[in-house]
C-alpha cells in the first residue's frame, strides 16, 4: 500500500517572487481607494442601478399637451432558448411628456387582450408561452389617468432551439473542467509526482482506526442520510472503501448502516469489493452493511442506539446531513469514541466542528478518497479540482479588476441565463 | 486525585446535569409565561409591515403559500396567524394555497382560529365578521410545486378548479372575491411561508416572470440564506423565525387596538428567551472555569 | 388539570417520554420506542412508495393500457410512454426488477445493470448544476464592479471585504501547496472568515431548535396533561 | 465483460444526462423529464425490496444468533408488518382493497340535506325535507333510525367550520355521511375513526410525535455542545465562539434593548464575513462534486460495481 510521505516528496515549485503581506494589503486599498474615488466622479447611475418602480418617473399634470404614442421597434423570439420567450422593445414617446409606466398587452389566437406586464423599462421579455402560436403585442403608454397606444406589431411564435446559449458560460467552465483533469490524468499516467499539502483530518483516519484496533472494538461508518442524488452521498462511498480497505489490513469490524436503498445496495457492493480485492473474502459479513430506515430521524434514533450499544471506537460521519448531525454526533462524542467528520453540507459543519475530533470541511470531503488512496488517478482529479479553483480565484481577481479601474461590463461574460 | 479543583469539576460537569438545567428553564416559562420588551427589526419585520399597510383597502390580494410542518409549527405558524390577522384588520383578501400535503391542516388550523376570533368580537359588536369567499379562499394543495408556483401566473382556474372545500372557483355567488383574482397580477403580494428555500422559489419564478412582490417568512435556520435576497430588494422585508412573528405580533396588537388574539411566538419567547440566556450563561460559565484552571495551573508550574 | 382521554395522545405522549428519556441514558424504554420507531416508518414508506409511486407509475398505466386494448384492440399508442396508459412502463420495471436478482448468486451480477442507470444519470445532471449554482453564479455575485462603488461607503468597503474573504477562503482549501510565505497569513485569515461564518450559522440555529423543543413540551403539557391553556 | 456493461450502461446514461441541460428543444425536455420522474422512479422503488430484505436479514438474524437486545427485533418486525398491513390495504387516504379506518367497514354514506343548527355552542344535527325547502318553515326531522345524533369529531369539526365560514347559525347543508356497524353495540352509526386505526393515526400517533421528539433533542445536545466546546482553546475555537455569541445575544430582544449597536454588529456578521466564506465553501465544494462526478463517469472509480466475476 502506498503511503503518505509527507513533505520529503517532490513539491510543485513556486517560483514567483512572493510580494511581503503589506504591499499586497497596500495594493488593496489602493485599488479600493481609486475605485471608490472614480464612481463617485460619475455622474449618472450605471445601466442596471436606475430605480425601479414608480417613483422613477414623476407625474406632471400638464393636460394640455399632446400626448404622443409610444412605438414597437422590435419583436422577435428569443433566440436559443427553451422556447416560450418573447421579446419586445419599443421607444418611448416623443415630447416632454413622460408617461408613468406602460402596459404592455399581447393578443393570442383567442383575439383577446391580455396584459402582459407594466414596467417602467422600454423592454420586456414575455415568458411562459406555448410555442408555435402566433401572437400579437401592443403597448400602452399610461400618463395618470390617461393613456396612449401603439400599433399592434406583427405576429410572431417562439420556437425552441437545439441549442441553448444562455448556458454557455457553463459548457465553457465544464469543458475547461475536463481538459485539466484530461492534462492531469494523462500526467499522472506518465509517473509524474503529485503533490498535495497534509491535510489533517485525513492523517488522522489511519490513527484512529489503529486505535479500534488496539481496543477490539468496531467501527461505525454513516454514509450520510441523503440519497444517491446527492454527490457528497459518492463522496462519502468513496471514502468508504477507504475506510474499509484498512478495517480489513487492521481486522476490525465494520458496521455501515444506510438510509436509502440504493445507498445501501452501493455500500455493500464496495465492501464486499474490497475484502475480495484485499484477499480476505470470507471476512465479509453481509450483515455489516445494512439498511436500516428510510425516515430520516428514525435513522437518527437507531443510529443513536448502534452508537450506545455497540460501543465503536471509532465513527466516521462523511456525506450529507441535515438537522440530524449533531444528534448522532452529540451522542457519539459521549460514547468516548473518536470521531471524523466530513459534510458539504454549510449548515451542519459547526456542529460537526463542535462535537467531532475531526472535521472535513466542504471540498476536503471530496479530496478524502484520492487523499487517502495516494492512487496517481484518483490524485489527477483532486489536483484538476484544486487548479480549477485556481482559475475561478484568478478570474474573481481579474474581473474585478477590470471592472472597477476600466469600468468594463465583465460581470456579464460569466451570466448564466 | 483529591486536589482536584472547583473549576476542574466544573468542567466535567455531567452534561445530564446541564440537561436538566435546560429542561427547567424552558418548562418553567412555558407554564408560567411573562412578557417581553421586543424591538422591532426594521429591515425585515417593519419592511414586511409597511409593505402590507400600504395596500389599498378592499381591494388588495395576500397571497400566502402556507408550507408549514408539524415540525415548524413554534416558529412558522404564528406567522401565519399574523399576516392573516393583519389582512383581516385592514380589509385584504387572503388567498391561502399549500404546496405539501402535511401543510393542508395547519393551514386550515389558521384560517379557522382567526376567522373565529373576528366573528367572536364581531357578535359583541367590535370589529367586523369574516365571511369565507369573501374576505379568503383556501385553495387547499396541489402537487407538485412548480405546477402552482408557474401556473397561478397564467390561470388560477386551470391549477385549481376548485377550492379546499370543493367549491367551484368560477362560481362567484359562493366565491365573490375570485371575480377578481386570474393570476399574480391581480395580487400584491405573495408570502411564503417555509423552513426551506421556497420564497427563493417564488423569486425566480412568480416574480421574475410575474414582477410580483415576494415576502417570506422563514425559520431562524435558514434565515442567512435569504439576505442576499433582501439586500436586492427581491424580497420585501422577511420574518425571521420565532422572534420574527413574536414582534410582528407585537405590531398588529399595537397598530390595532381591538385585537385580542393569543401571542403564541410572544409567549413561546419568553421560555425561548430564558433558554437563550441560559446557553450563554453556561458557555460564559464553560469559559470563566476553563481560564481559571489554566490560570491554576501555570500558577502551579 | 385537564388530561387528554384520547389513545392517540396518550400514544405520543408515552413515545415522546420514552425517546426523552435516552437523555439519561439508553434504557429500555428507549429501545423499545427506538425499535418501534424503526419499524413503523419502514412500513409507512412501505405504504408511500406503493401508493405515490407503484399505483400510479406502474399498476394504473398498465391497467389502463389493457382496458384499451380490450376495448379498441390492439394499437401502437399502448406502447407510446408519453401516453397515461401504456406498456411501456413494464420495461423499466424489468430493469428494475434486476435489482432482486443480488438474491440469486448465479446472476446477481445484474445489479450493477439498475445501480450504473442510476449513477451515471444523476452523477453526470449534478455537473452542470454545480457549475451554474455553486460556481458561476457565485463568481458573478462577488466580482465588485462600479455599481457597488456608488451606493456608498460602507456597504462598497463591505462587498469589497466579501470579495477578500472569499479569495481567501479558497486559498484556505487550495491543496497543492504548502500555506506559506504570502499564504500563510492569508489562509490564516480565511480560515478565520470560516469560523465567524460557522458561528453565525450555529448562533442562528441554537434559536430555531429551542423552539422545537419548546413545541415539544407544549405538547406534553398542553395537550397531554392539559396543564395550560 | 459484465463489469463493462455495467460501465457503459453508466456512461451513456451520464453523457445523456450532461448534455440534455443544454439543449432547448422541447421534445427532448420531455424525454428528459420522463426518464427522471417516471421511468428512474419505477426503477428505484424495486431498490426497496432490496432494502427490506436487508432490514429483515438484519433482525431475524439478530433473533437467530441471540444478539444482545434480540428481544427488541421482534418489535421492529411486527411494527413494520402491521404498518404495511393496515398501510397496503386501508390505503393512504382510503383507496385502498379494504376501508381506510382498519377496524371499523364503511357500509355506505347516508345523503340528504341536513339542517344543522348551534344552540349554546353545541351541535345538533337533523335532517331536513327536501320537499319543503323553504328556509322558514324547514321541517326538523330526527335522523333515521340507527343513526345516532352524536357525530363524530371528524363531522362536528366540518359542521363547526361550515357554520363559521357561513357566518350564520342556521345552515341547510348538503352532507354525506359514511355510516358503519358499530363493533360495540352492533347497530348503524356514523362512522366514527376512532373504533379502527388508520395509516394516519399511525403517523400522527407515532411517527409525528417520535420525529419531532428525536428532532427537539437537539436543544440539549446544542447546549452540552456549547457548554462543552465552545472554549477560547486556541484563536479559531475564540473567533467561532464569539462570533455566535454575537448572533445569539442579538437574538434576545431582551438585550438588543440594552446595547446598542448589536443587532447590526449581528447582521454584519451575518452579511460580511458569513456571507465570503459560506461563498468560498460552495465554489470549492462546487469543483469538488464536479471532480468526484467525474472520477465516477470516466470509470477511475468503480468501487461501485461490486467484487466477484470479472
Amino acid at each position: 500500500m502506498k503511503r503518505f510521505q509527507g513533505t520529503n516528496r517532490n513539491k510543485v515549485k513556486l517560483k514567483v517572487q512572493i510580494p511581503p503581506v503589506r504591499s499586497v494589503l497596500g495594493l488593496l486599498t489602493l485599488l479600493f481607494a481609486v475605485s471608490w474615488a472614480q464612481a463617485q466622479d460619475m455622474d449618472t447611475l450605471p445601466a442596471g442601478m436606475t430605480g425601479s418602480g414608480m417613483d422613477a418617473v414623476e407625474v406632471s399634470e400638464r393636460p394640455e399637451v399632446v400626448l404622443n404614442s409610444p412605438e414597437i421597434t422590435n419583436v422577435m423570439d428569443v433566440p436559443s432558448d427553451d422556447g416560450g420567450m418573447i421579446l419586445i422593445n419599443w421607444k418611448s414617446p416623443e415630447g416632454d411628456t413622460k408617461p408613468d409606466h406602460y402596459i404592455l398587452e399581447l393578443k393570442g389566437p383567442d383575439g383577446l387582450w391580455q396584459i402582459a406586464t407594466r414596467t417602467v423599462l422600454t423592454a420586456y421579455q414575455v415568458t411562459g408561452l406555448p410555442n408555435f402560436v402566433p401572437f400579437s403585442f401592443r403597448v400602452k403608454a399610461v400618463y395618470g389617468n390617461e393613456f396612449t397606444v401603439s400599433d399592434i406589431s406583427e405576429e410572431v411564435v417562439a420556437k425552441d432551439h437545439w441549442v441553448k446559449l444562455g448556458k454557455l458560460p457553463v459548457f465553457i467552465a465544464i469543458f475547461l473542467f475536463v481538459v485539466i483533469l484530461i492534462a492531469f490524468l494523462h500526467a499522472a499516467r506518465s509517473g509524474v509526482d503529485l503533490f498535495v499539502r497534509r491535510i489533517s483530518g485525513l492523517t488522522e483516519v489511519e490513527n484512529a482506526i489503529g486505535r479500534a484496533t488496539e481496543m477490539g472494538k468496531p467501527v461505525l461508518y454513516v454514509p450520510g442520510s441523503s440519497s444517491i442524488e446527492d454527490v457528497a452521498t459518492l463522496a462519502a462511498l468513496n471514502i468508504l472503501g477507504e475506510v474499509a480497505r484498512r478495517t480489513v489490513h487492521h481486522d476490525v469490524k465494520i458496521i455501515c448502516p444506510n438510509r436509502d436503498p440504493i445507498v445501501y445496495t452501493i455500500a455493500r457492493e464496495i465492501v464486499k469489493e474490497t475484502y475480495a480485492s484485499e484477499g480476505r473474502p470470507d471476512a465479509f459479513d453481509p450483515d455489516s452493511v445494512f439498511f436500516m430506515v428510510p425516515d430520516q430521524f428514525a435513522y437518527a434514533a437507531g443510529v443513536d442506539g448502534i452508537m450506545v450499544r455497540e460501543k465503536p471506537a471509532t465513527i466516521f460521519l462523511m456525506g450529507m446531513f441535515w438537522a440530524e448531525s449533531l444528534i448522532m454526533a452529540e451522542t457519539g462524542a459521549s460514547t468516548g469514541a473518536v470521531q471524523i467528520a466530513g459534510t458539504d453540507a454549510v449548515a451542519q459543519l459547526p456542529f460537526f466542528i463542535t462535537a467531532c475530533d475531526y472535521t472535513l470541511i466542504g471540498e476536503e470531503l471530496y479530496a478524502a478518497s484520492a487523499y487517502l488512496s495516494r492512487e496517481p488517478l484518483l490524485l489527477a482529479t483532486l489536483k484538476s479540482q484544486d487548479y480549477g479553483k485556481l482559475i475561478f480565484m484568478i478570474i474573481m481577481a481579474v474581473f474585478t479588476f477590470l471592472a472597477l479601474l476600466f469600468g468594463l461590463d465583465v460581470v456579464s461574460l460569466i451570466q448564466v441565463r | 486525585m483529591n486536589d482536584r479543583t472547583i473549576w476542574e469539576k466544573m468542567m466535567q460537569v455531567d452534561r445530564r446535569v446541564i440537561y436538566l438545567i435546560v429542561a427547567i428553564v424552558m418548562i418553567v416559562p412555558i407554564i408560567f409565561p411573562f412578557d417581553l420588551p421586543i424591538k422591532i427589526s426594521k429591515r425585515t419585520t417593519l419592511k414586511l409591515f409597511n409593505a402590507i399597510e400600504k395596500f389599498p383597502e378592499q381591494r388588495s390580494v395576500f397571497f400566502i403559500s402556507a408550507d408549514l410542518n408539524p415540525q415548524d409549527q413554534p416558529e412558522l405558524y404564528p406567522m401565519l396567524v399574523s399576516w392573516i390577522r393583519h389582512c383581516f384588520h385592514r380589509k385584504i383578501k387572503v388567498l391561502v394555497m399549500c404546496l405539501y400535503p402535511t401543510s393542508l391542516g395547519l393551514a386550515e388550523q389558521a384560517l379557522n382560529q382567526v376567522s373565529t376570533e373576528f366573528n367572536n368580537r364581531a357578535s359583541q359588536g367590535i370589529g367586523r365578521r369574516i365571511v369565507y369567499g369573501e374576505d379568503y379562499v383556501f385553495l387547499g394543495y396541489k402537487p407538485p410545486p412548480i405546477v402552482p408556483i408557474l401556473g397561478l401566473g397564467e390561470n388560477i382556474f386551470d391549477v385549481f378548479p376548485r377550492d379546499f372545500y370543493g367549491n367551484e372557483l368560477k362560481d362567484y355567488s359562493t366565491l365573490p372575491m375570485m371575480e377578481n383574482i386570474k393570476n399574480y397580477r391581480d395580487m400584491d403580494m405573495i408570502g411564503s411561508i417555509a423552513a426551506n428555500t421556497l420564497p427563493v422559489t417564488y423569486i425566480a419564478y412568480a416574480q421574475a416572470r410575474y414582477g410580483i412582490a415576494v415576502t417570506g417568512g422563514v425559520t431562524a435556520v435558514s434565515v442567512a440564506d435569504f439576505y442576499p435576497y433582501l439586500d436586492s430588494g427581491q424580497l420585501t422585508g422577511m420574518l425571521e423565525g420565532m422572534k420574527g412573528a413574536a414582534e410582528y405580533e407585537g405590531l398588529i396588537r399595537e397598530t390595532f387596538p381591538e385585537e385580542d388574539g393569543r401571542r403564541l411566538a410572544t409567549e413561546g419567547m419568553s421560555a425561548q428567551s430564558t433558554t437563550h440566556l441560559a446557553i450563554i450563561l453556561m458557555v460564559v460559565l464553560g469559559n470563566v472555569c476553563f481560564f481559571m484552571q489554566r490560570r491554576h495551573e501555570s500558577r502551579r508550574g | 388539570m385537564n388530561i387528554a382521554m384520547d389513545f392517540w395522545t396518550w400514544t405520543a405522549a408515552l413515545l415522546t417520554l420514552a425517546i426523552l428519556s435516552f437523555l439519561w441514558k439508553d434504557n429500555p424504554t428507549y429501545r423499545a420506542a427506538e425499535h418501534l420507531y424503526i419499524g413503523v416508518a419502514n412500513g409507512y414508506s412501505v405504504t408511500l412508495i406503493w401508493y405515490n409511486v407503484v399505483v400510479p407509475n406502474m399498476i394504473d398505466p398498465i391497467a389502463g393500457a389493457y382496458r384499451q386494448v380490450a376495448r379498441e384492440g390492439m394499437n401502437w399508442s399502448v406502447l407510446n410512454p408519453f401516453q397515461e396508459a401504456n406498456f411501456f412502463v413494464i420495461i423499466p420495471m424489468m430493469v428494475g426488477a434486476l435489482y432482486i436478482t443480488r438474491f440469486i448468486p448465479k446472476i446477481s451480477w445484474m445489479v450493477r445493470i439498475p445501480i450504473g442507470l442510476t449513477l451515471g444519470y444523476y452523477t453526470a445532471i449534478s455537473i452542470p448544476a454545480s457549475f451554474e449554482a455553486s460556481i458561476l453564479r457565485q463568481l458573478e455575485a462577488s466580482i465588485v464592479t462600479r455599481a457597488h462603488m456608488t451606493m456608498g461607503f460602507r456597504p462598497a468597503l463591505w462587498v469589497f471585504l466579501v470579495l477578500i474573504g472569499t479569495l481567501s477562503t479558497l486559498i484556505y482549501f487550495f491543496f497543492s501547496t504548502e500555506h506559506r510565505g504570502i499564504l500563510k497569513p492569508i489562509s490564516n485569515f480565511g480560515i478565520l472568515v470560516v469560523m465567524i461564518g460557522f458561528g453565525a450559522s450555529f448562533g442562528l440555529t441554537v434559536m430555531a431548535r429551542i423552539s422545537l423543543a419548546i413545541g415539544r413540551f407544549v405538547f406534553l403539557f398542553k395537550d397531554w396533561l392539559g396543564l395550560v391553556y | 465483460m459484465k463489469r463493462k456493461l455495467a460501465l457503459y450502461i453508466m456512461f451513456t446514461m451520464a453523457v445523456w444526462g450532461g448534455i440534455s441541460v443544454f439543449i432547448g428543444k422541447q421534445t427532448v425536455h420531455n424525454f428528459d423529464n420522463l426518464l427522471r420522474n417516471k421511468l428512474l422512479l419505477i426503477v428505484g422503488a424495486f431498490a426497496i425490496i432490496l432494502g427490506l430484505g436487508s432490514l429483515i436479514f438484519h433482525h431475524t438474524q439478530k433473533i437467530k444468533r441471540n444478539a444482545r437486545y434480540w428481544q427488541y427485533s421482534y418489535i421492529t418486525l411486527g411494527a413494520l408488518i402491521i404498518t404495511s398491513f393496515i398501510g397496503l390495504f386501508g390505503g393512504v387516504r382510503g383507496e385502498g382493497g379494504l376501508p381506510t379506518f382498519f377496524g371499523g367497514t364503511v357500509l355506505g354514506t347516508y345523503q340528504g340535506n341536513i339542517y344543522t343548527f348551534q344552540d349554546k355552542n353545541e351541535l345538533k344535527l337533523f335532517k331536513a325535507d327536501p320537499s319543503r325547502y323553504a328556509r322558514e318553515d324547514i321541517a326538523l326531522m330526527p335522523l333515521p333510525q340507527g343513526v345516532s345524533e352524536d357525530l363524530s369529531r371528524y363531522e362536528k369539526s366540518v359542521l363547526l367550520r361550515e357554520i363559521q365560514l357561513r357566518n350564520t347559525s342556521l345552515q341547510l347543508q348538503n352532507l354525506e355521511i359514511p355510516l358503519m356497524i358499530s363493533p360495540v353495540s352492533g347497530e348503524v352509526v356514523p362512522f366514527e375513526d376512532d373504533f379502527g386505526v388508520s395509516i394516519q393515526n399511525i403517523y400522527e400517533g407515532i411517527l409525528v410525535p417520535c420525529g419531532s421528539t428525536m428532532f427537539a433533542m437537539l436543544a440539549f445536545y446544542m447546549c452540552s455542545a456549547a457548554y462543552r466546546a465552545f472554549r477560547m482553546r486556541n484563536l479559531h475555537a475564540g473567533v467561532l465562539l464569539v462570533s455566535a455569541f454575537i448572533v445569539m445575544l442579538g437574538q434576545i430582544p431582551l438585550i438588543t434593548a440594552f446595547i446598542p449597536g448589536l443587532h447590526d454588529f449581528r447582521q454584519w456578521i451575518l452579511d460580511v464575513p458569513n456571507l465570503a466564506s459560506k461563498r468560498g465553501i460552495m465554489i470549492g465544494v462546487g469543483l469538488g462534486m464536479a471532480a468526484t462526478s467525474f472520477k465516477i463517469i470516466f470509470g477511475i472509480e468503480r468501487a461501485w460495481l461490486g467484487g466477484g466475476e470479472e
